[in-house]
Parts: C-alpha cells; structure tokens; sequence
C-alpha cells in the first residue's frame, strides 16, 4: 500500500526526522489559509499516488496566499496519469543549498533491507543510478543487528556530507530506518533530503510504501488507505480478496492462481488479442467471489470478450460454474465467454453451463484462439 | 532416493486441524504420504482422523520422529511455525501459508540456514514425487510416475505444465514448487542442483515468472555445463511493469527481472523457452 | 548491581506482569497504614540485597494491621546476614494454589539468554536442580530472534501448566524477557509464579540483577541504587572506581588487576595468611586513586598488615608511591607495610617509598611471606 | 609464522587519537609492531604521529591494506567498533576496552563468527610476540624471544608470568591474553589449537581464573593427547563463592567454575599446575 506525502512525512515527523511545517487541504481556499498561517513562500504540492506529478505542473510555488489559492485551484483540477487530484500540500518553502537521497528498501537478492544514498538527490535517482552508478551509495543493514553508526558514518564520508551534518544526518537515517521497520515498509524514502541555507537538514519529500502483507499488525495503517485512489473496481476487487488490474485491452479474463492468470494473458497476446485485465480470484474461490469477479469485468465497457480460465485444485469447477451463473443473473450475458474448466469436478462444471450458451475449451490454446476470435479477431 | 520426499518421508503437518490442513492431509494420506503427526496449539492429545496432534514440534517429534513439517497455520503465525520446525530439528520445512510479511522472512530464512534446515516457500504448492509422496497441495492425480523434474514459482500454472505433460505421456520425477515470495527458501538453482544429482530425473521443466533475479541465477548454472536438457516457461510476458500481479514476487524491480530479460538469459544457456505451457511436452521431445 | 525485590516487582508490573497489591514501608506505623489500606491478610516482607531472609524470620504474614504493626517493628529491627533491614514490603496475601519458578539469565557458554522453569517453585530451585535436575526446563533464547511464542508453549507442557494458564504464562514471560532486555539483567527471576485460588498468575516474588557495564543505558536504574545496604567502604570503593570486596582476615591488600589480586590472595594464604579483602585498583590508576584505596583499607580495624603488589604496565609506579604517600600523610602509617614494585618507573617509585619504612620485596613469594610475617605468622 | 600475529601483521588502531589509543599506538611501533592506519569518527585525514587516521574501517582498509583491528574506544561505542571492523573485513580483532555489556557481546560474538573474523577480548591485553608485533597493551621489555607460548584471562597476571619466565631465562613465543568476560571471543581452547600447531612453540602455559568452564573445556582437551607439555596456574584459590572479584567473568557461577575444580579437571588431563605464578617457569623444566 503506498501512502500519500503528507501521511509518509507525518510518520517520518514522528520519528524524529524534521520535515517543512505545512498542512494538507482539500479545497483552495483552504490552502489559501495554510498559506496565510505558514507565512513567506509556500509550495503547492499534488497529493496523488502517482509519479511524475512534478513534469506534470503538480508542484507549484507561491509568494503569496492569493498565489496559493490560485495554484491550488488548478492542481485541484488536475489529472495526473488518469488520477484525479484531490488534495494538495501546503509547506513552507525551503532555501535549498544542497539535495541529497536517502532511502531505504528490500534488497530480495540479499534478502536484507538496504539503505540507498547519493549526494545527487532531486532529479530521477533512477537516472543518477543508470548514468553514474558510482554515485549511488548501497548499504545493507543486517536485520538482526540493526542499523549501526559505522554504516552512516560510511555512508555520509561516501556522499561527502559536510561533517557539521553527520549527528543530523545519523538523527534521520535512524528514524527512517525505524519507520521502515515500524510500518514493514517495502520502501522508505527522503527525497530529497536537502540542507537548508540555515544549514539545517529536512526531508523535502517523503514516499512510503508499505507491506500488504503486514498490514494486519498495523491497523493504524490501514486507516490512511485512500480509496479516492483506487478505481470504484480496485476497490471491489480489494473488499472481494481478489487481485485485480486493469489493462488497455479488449479481452476479460478471470483466472484462478497469479501464474496461470499471466500465462493466460500471455497465450491471448500470442494469438493476437489484448487482455483487458489481470485478474486472480485465488485458491479455492466460492461462487460469491467468482460472482463479484465477473461483474468487476463486465463493467469495463472496452471488454469484447471474455475468458474464464479456471484450474480446479483446491478451487472447485463447479462452484466457479454456480458463480458465473449467479453473475450473470445480474448483469446479463452481453458478451461471448470462452469458458475452460480442467480439474476438480470439471465433468459438474461444465455441465451446469451446457446452457448458458457458451463457447467451451478443453486446451489453454484452443481457449485463447477461440476468445480472440469472438473478440473480433487477432489485430 | 528421489528428490527431496519419498514414500519414507515422515510428514508433521503443522496447523493440522483448521480447514485446509485437516483436507489436504487426507488427500496426502490418500496418495500414500505418511502423515505421523499433527501440530496444534492447545489441541495436544486430540486426533486429526487417524493422525495424533501435539503442542509442539519438539513433542510430536519425540513422538513420532518426523522428518519434514508441512505447515498451513494463516500468514501472521507462520514465521513462528518455520522457526519452530526448524528449532526442533526438522531438516524439510514445506510452508504453504501465503501473506508471510518480508520483514518476517529476513529473519526466519537466515536462522533455518543457520539450523541446517531447507525450506520450501512460504506460499507454494509442495512437493509431489508421484508415486512416493505427496507433500502440500499439488493434487497428486494430474502427474503420472516419470523422469521429468519439475520446478515452478507458481501454483495453478504448475498444474497446467504436469496435466500437459501427462496428457503427452509424459511423467514427473519430482515437482518442486519453490513459491513466488521476494524472500523464500529453495531457489530454482538449489532444485536445478537436486536434479542434476537425481539419477530418477532425465529432462527438467523450469516454470518461471517476472521479478527478481532467480530465474537468471538459474540460467547462469545452466549456462555453465548443466548435464540434462532444461525447458522453461516464463509467464508475463504481456505484464505492464511495475504494475503488481498477485504474487508479491511478481514486480518488476526496477526494470530487471522482466519475462524478455529471463527468457533471452534461458535462451542464451541452452534453454528450449516455450511460447506457452502447452508447448512444453514437445520441447522435451 | 541488585534491585530490591519492591523495585523489581514495580518494574516487571511496568512491563505487564501481574504482582500483588502492596507497597514499601520505612516504619512500622507506615506498615500499618498499607495494610489498612490493603484490606484483609498481607504478608510483611524485609527488604534486603541478600538471600535466605525467609528463614531469618524476615517474611511474616498479619491478618490484622496491628499485626503488621507489630511483625514490621520486629523486622525492622533486624539483622540478615550483618546488613540491617531499612524497608520492609508490605503486600496483600495471595490465596495460593501452585508455585511455579520462571526465570531468566544469561548462558555464558551458550552466549545466549536462558528461560529457566520448573512447576517446583517457591522452595529453594538450587536444591530441584540439585536433587531432581528433570524437573527443571531450560529453553535458550536467540538473542536476534527475540522470545518465541512456541518457546512458551513448550515451556508450559514441559511443567504440565494447565492449558488454561498458557496465555497468562506467554504474557508473563513475554514481561520478564522484556524486563531483561530493557534493563540489560543478568538475572531476572519470579519465584515463586503463583496461581491463586482465584487462578489467577501472580508473581508474588521477584528478583533483577542488572550488568554494571550496561548502567551507562539506564540511569533510571542508577537511582535505584540503594547505598544504604553497602558498607561505607563499598561506596567509597564504588565512587573511586575501585573494585573491593571486604573479607574476614587479617591481611590487606592492594593490587592492580583482579587477576593479579586474586593471585595475591591465594599466595598470601598459601603462607598461612588470610587476606582482609580484595582491591584491584584497575589499570593506569594515579596517587589520588591510590590513596583512597590506602584509606579504605586502613579503616578495617582487623588489618594487621598491609601488602602492596603492583605491576606497572599501564600503571605508573612512582605515580602508586606518591598515592601511597599521600594516604599515609592523611590516616597515620600504624602498620607494617609490604611493598613490591615491579615495572614501569619501579625504581623512581622505590627511591619515593624509600624514607616511608617500608618493608620492599621483589618477588611475589617474598612480598607474601614477608607480609604474613609481619602479621604475626602463620596461623 | 608465529601464532596470530607476526612483524607482517598490518595493525589498524579504533580509538587511536584518545589517550590510551595514542600511548600505545606509539609503545607498538617502538616495538617494532606496523601500525599502518588508525580510526576515530570525524578525524579521518589528520594524522597520529606518524599514522594517518580515518573516518571509517572500511576506508582505512581500502587505503592501507590493514589486516589486524585493535580496539581502545569506550566500552559504549566497543560493540558497533567490533562490528564495523568485521564488516570491513578484517580476519583479526583485538578489543581492549572494557565494561562491555554481555548482552552487546550476545550479539556481536555471532555476527563476527558469521564475517569470519577472529576475536580476542573483549577486556583484554592482547597479543605479544617477542621479537615479531605487539598488538595490546602487554608491556614489551618484560618478555623475551622464546619457546614458551602462554595463554591467559587476566592483564597484570599474565605480566607477572611473563617476567617470572623471563627471570628465569625462558623466552615466549606468543603471548594471548583472552580476557575474561563472560562473553568474549578467542578461548583457552582454541588457542592451545594454535599452539600445537605452531613449530615455534615448545611448551604451553595456561593461566586461568575462577568462573565458567573455560579452563575445564581446555582440560577436557589437552587429555586427548595434547602434542606438547602445559603448566598452569589458576587464580582465586581463596576467593570466597558468589563474591564479584572485578572481572565479570570471575563469578563463581552455581558452584561449578571454582579454582579447585579447575586445578583437579588440569591435573586429571597431565598438567602440571603451580600454587603461585612464580613456580612456573620450574614446572616447565
């Protein structure tokens, strides 16, 4: 789960790490008032849970609170990457000598949290990484030990910090390590961290990506989920237990198991089609889920044909068959289905949609050519 | 001596008497595995069927001298049901409970190591050797008894390559599913080496996925004088990057780990790379 | 440095541990008051750093305030092994069922923590270990891992705890592993673990011996300190960083380096001597440090003759000639004096003791045979 | 080569611009010891005398090539002094310093097994070798060149030996003072394995003190046919049970780990054992 900047960098507050004074709003004016309030020159920041807001004019700075209302008139009115903005930022802005990155995430290789640094913060870290490697700074933290001193002290000596900074700097690499920890984070990250020409260090920006899997020992967490994010499927598909993402495509597929779901995508593309969507209703999925499942691919309008690929092992076709059959009750069978049952009570399966006038398969690809097909044919 | 399980292998299924674990330890029992002990909590001294259930690792090992722990406990007790397997001595750890927090196997990986013990996943279907044993979910009638060893990150679309490969005649040795998590137990190479080693296994069908390095990892050994001919399948190959697909192993790190990058390193070592599952029996021809 | 057990016990109920109700006392009029306040039976407990207070009479119970009353006064009164009883603790009465012993320390030769436990609490554990060592559980602690719920589940079939009781226990023992860690102990230890007739866990009685070298990480420990149950020459010993353990003989000794002390007892009673204390003045110690050491011993009137045996390495002799000096300017040279210099600045040392009547060794058996002598010979 | 360190052994000095780390920094290179980099946080690019001081282990060893750590920070900053010199690689780590937490021990010694790296200390003197390096703080004039490899918990103790032996005309190969806490690095008997192993030394002098089962465990070794003579002497005869004596590891700990227990389990194994440090160097005739 991402978070927003403005929740990320009141965790890292918390922490201990110092961050611009500032406040989040919702309408322009109130982002006027936090202008008032904060005093000086402000910035006007997008809250969206996509990159590349800053290209894309979501980032504003202004002189005034009459500059504030309007910046944040027009943000507010912003998409950026089809999300609408909703909220934006107010912070005071900083006088900025210097910008450094900072962050933390997990190394899978080395199965071990790793603390990224580089003395060229700012622009796209990842073009730093991929022009001038030896600017970027890796540093393993061993998860029993912790962080140590040693490593930041290599870490500052290594991005040449200035060594008035290095206790501020320590302050806040502790802090966002413990925020990594605290949240299971999968990614933690200042950036940039700069120093002010008051030669105080601040996180600027702050991104926090945490673990699904460990929300259940964080509920505080899940409370700063924002659904205003998700599409109104995204969010169907969460509160269901499936996993869902939408695609450009034209052909729906419903399939049981991640693999087999991106396989099945992948034999559509093959033969010429375009998948309209991931989706994996899980293992052993009842009829409700399956029912919950269609009617999430039914709602894209851009869907001409779909494929239900399904691998009974825990899962069980003919529960899968019964879901379908409810879902379509609703939603009315619009469209041709390709629909491919192999395994647990297959033989039950796919006797109960004999008459729901569908197009049946029994091999992998003779079910991606046959959607194609009733797609509209490969492109 | 097959791979990893046989007919002598002596399962203690942790989490034995919730749902999932009372079902598919009767669908092991009935392909022959054998299930000596159960672990649960607070239910010491009950039975699971014909199986008798502990407190604790240590007392059903006492007991019954199991030798690989299978466990089904949910997500948030599953670290303390590896490290507890591993603390009482078992040498085979197979977890299927999917949703293990990645901070959580930073520390239970290394300490199973430290035990001298191997793990397989978390979140994977098992192992089955058909024929000798059937350890996790893998339902044991898609694969007949055979000299293909099987290796997939993936659940159903293993099921999909062992029914294909049935449906061609051709049998399994062993089917190893390592899982898809970021930070696992048994890597595609570690089973890659099991195989080379295993006179009852002739080809090898590698099953791969986007994200990390493994599959990499594993064409470089291949690359390097691998004496049995491999077949692969990578799935995502249509996958947008960096969009999350279910498996939290399956992102896109970075720009490495893509389905085009693993297949050219697969191909690069030799590796017949499928377009799609049901290509994979005549790659082996 | 030990806790009184009234100091433990607030710090494990801090920590989530179920203890009785009660507090400390310093008179017998506030003993009364508690157990007014307390209601019903209390037992009145000294409150001294050393072992064995219960068969001393230094454990009562009072079924009324006036008998609290009456039992504070007699154990306020007392002496347990020569340290006067300052405080007594004074605790409402646990109706017991079973008595559990629960314990925590560290394993030198397994270099980990060790959950210790046996259902046979409450008597004396050295005896279950001794005369029946299957009754006691020993579980190791990954010091990176941390305590693990399994562990406990083990622990509590191992002493046959009814099942009923093992979420209390986890909790219990969670607290105490907590305790350790957070107060860096070397031992912290419930005894007895007590399941009432209420079935409830209460700890009824705790002890928590905390790693000097880690006080420096607690000073909120440091004023725990209770320097009333040391002797004067402890706290002096203590304040100049000395380390000194007063013992019965006749002999005092000053050496540098515990291992050479300890060598310097054992050689001083190889010839019939007996040692009147250990002193290791430490390593690199001045005059000022040498002096106070001189003062310490001299105050115990059954030194009959002292013997000085440094090894100068980092230790400067001439600066332990001047400290030696300087003492004697200050307490009087009542005693014959044994002194063997050896190493760094030996001779400056020897020339400035050489107008001070002392008696010179250059060897170890010398200097000893020469000291018991001066004693007044073997016995 | 002697044992553990020799004339080639590339000395980094932690804590070298404190007082005891400059004072002996310069006893060793008098002695003849190649102190070739120094770290104190913060000072890198000064110099101490004659050595040039850096920020961080790892710079040090990547400019000076430093083979050997020797430690005098404050035992609060000891534990991350430790771990950071293992991390940057270095096979050998001699810690001086002392008042080291043992719970900070419990997690270092692990970790430094884990690197490979070699520990002696904490609350140590350290290695001398007559004629070859000194990397510690044992004062260099009161030993000589010699045969005898001595082996010790204790600083000033140890010197008493040293020159007990020297006084009677035996030199020594090495010296190791292993310190004496409860936690430490390097034991009695991982270096009589060095020592057996080491052509340049004759015969072997063990000098223990009461607490723990160190000197039982070399006991316990030197039964099994220990290739070359030992003579000991154990410290604390007199001392009483439970009393705290200074070093934390001399706690009499549960009644075992007494000095006659010790004494007894040395002579039961064939070592000559003396009643005073002085009846040494006539044990080894």
């Amino acid at each position: 789960m991402k978070l927003h900047e403005y929740q990320a960098k009141t965790i890292f507050a918390e922490h201990g790490i110092a961050i611009p004074r500032g406040r989040v709003a919702d309408t322009k004016e109130q982002a006027r008032d936090i202008a008032k309030e904060l005093g000086g020159r402000v910035v006007v920041k997008a809250q969206v849970l996509v990159g590349g807001r800053g290209k894309a004019g979501g980032v504003k700075v202004a002189d005034t609170p009459a500059a504030a209302l309007k910046h944040a008139g027009e943000i507010l009115g912003m998409q950026i990457k089809d999300l609408p903005v909703r909220k934006v930022l107010v912070d005071e802005a900083a006088a900025i000598k210097t910008e450094i990155y900072f962050g933390i995430t997990n190394d899978r290789s080395a199965r071990k949290p790793v603390m990224i640094a580089s003395a060229s913060g700012g622009i796209d870290i990842e073009e730093v990484a991929a022009q001038t490697p030896e600017k970027i700074i890796r540093e393993h933290v061993d998860p029993f030990l912790g962080l140590r001193d040693y490593q930041l002290r290599h870490i500052a000596s290594m991005i040449d910090l200035p060594r008035e900074h290095w206790a501020a700097f320590a302050k806040i690499a502790h802090g966002l390590y413990n925020v990594y920890k605290n949240t299971d984070a999968t990614l933690a990250e200042i950036n940039p961290l700069v120093i002010t020409e008051a030669n105080q260090l601040v996180a600027l920006d702050g991104k926090l990506v945490v673990d699904d899997n460990a929300l259940y020992k964080h509920p505080e967490l899940e409370t700063l989920r924002d659904s205003d994010e998700e599409t109104p499927a995204e969010t169907e598909a969460r509160i269901h237990g499936l996993s869902y993402v939408a695609l450009d495509g034209e052909i729906g597929c419903m399939v049981n198991g991640a693999g087999l779901a991106m396989a099945t995508m992948d034999i559509i593309q093959l033969y010429g089609g375009r998948p309209a969507n991931f989706l994996d209703v899980g293992g052993g999925a009842g009829a409700e889920k399956v029912a919950a499942a269609l009617r999430i691919i039914l709602r894209d309008s851009k869907v001409k044909a779909l494929l239900i690929n399904i691998f009974g092992g825990i899962t069980r076709c003919d529960e899968v068959a019964r879901g379908v059959l409810t879902a379509l009750e609703t939603v009315g069978a619009r469209l041709p289905m390709v629909v491919r049952l192999v395994g647990t009570n297959e033989e039950e399966g796919r006797k109960l949609l004999a008459d729901a006038h569908m197009l049946t398969a029994t091999s992998l690809a003779d079910a991606a050519q046959k959607v194609v097909a009733a797609a509209g044919g490969a492109r | 001596m097959s791979v990893l399980v046989d007919q002598h292998t002596r399962v203690m299924v942790q989490g034995i008497t919730g749902r999932e674990g009372l079902f598919h330890t009767r669908q092991m029992i009935a392909y022959g595995t054998q299930v000596v002990a159960g672990v649960t909590p607070g239910k010491g001294g009950e039975w699971a069927d014909s199986v008798p259930v502990f407190d604790t690792c240590k007392l059903a090992v006492e007991a019954t001298a199991a030798n690989c722990a299978l466990i089904f406990v949910p997500a948030r007790f599953a670290a303390d049901a590896m490290l507890e397997a591993a603390d009482a001595g078992l040498p085979l750890i197979v977890c299927i409970s999917e949703g293990v927090p990645v901070q959580d196997m930073m520390l239970v990986r290394p300490y199973l190591d430290k035990c001298g013990a191997r793990l397989i996943g978390p979140n994977c279907p098992g192992l089955l050797t058909p024929g000798g044993a059937k350890v996790g979910i893998i339902p044991g009638h898609i694969a007949s008894v055979g000299t293909v060893g099987v290796v997939a990150r993936s659940g159903t679309l293993t099921y999909e390559v062992l029914h294909a490969l049935k449906q061609a005649g051709l049998g399994t040795s062993t089917c190893v599913g390592i899982g898809g998590d970021p930070v696992n137990g048994t890597s595609f190479l570690d089973v890659l080496k099991l195989f080379e080693d295993d006179p009852l296994t002739e080809k090898v069908v590698l099953i791969g996925e986007i994200g990390g390095r493994d599959e990499e990892d594993a064409a470089a050994y291949i690359a390097n004088n691998y004496g049995k001919p491999v077949a692969a399948f990578i799935a995502g190959q249509s996958a947008p990057a960096g969009k999350r697909m279910g498996h939290a192993g399956a992102i896109v790190e970075g720009g490495a780990g893509t389905a085009s990058e693993k297949i050219a390193a697969l191909k690069a070592a030799g590796v017949r790379v499928a377009r799609h599952p049901e290509e994979l029996p005549a790659l082996l021809a």
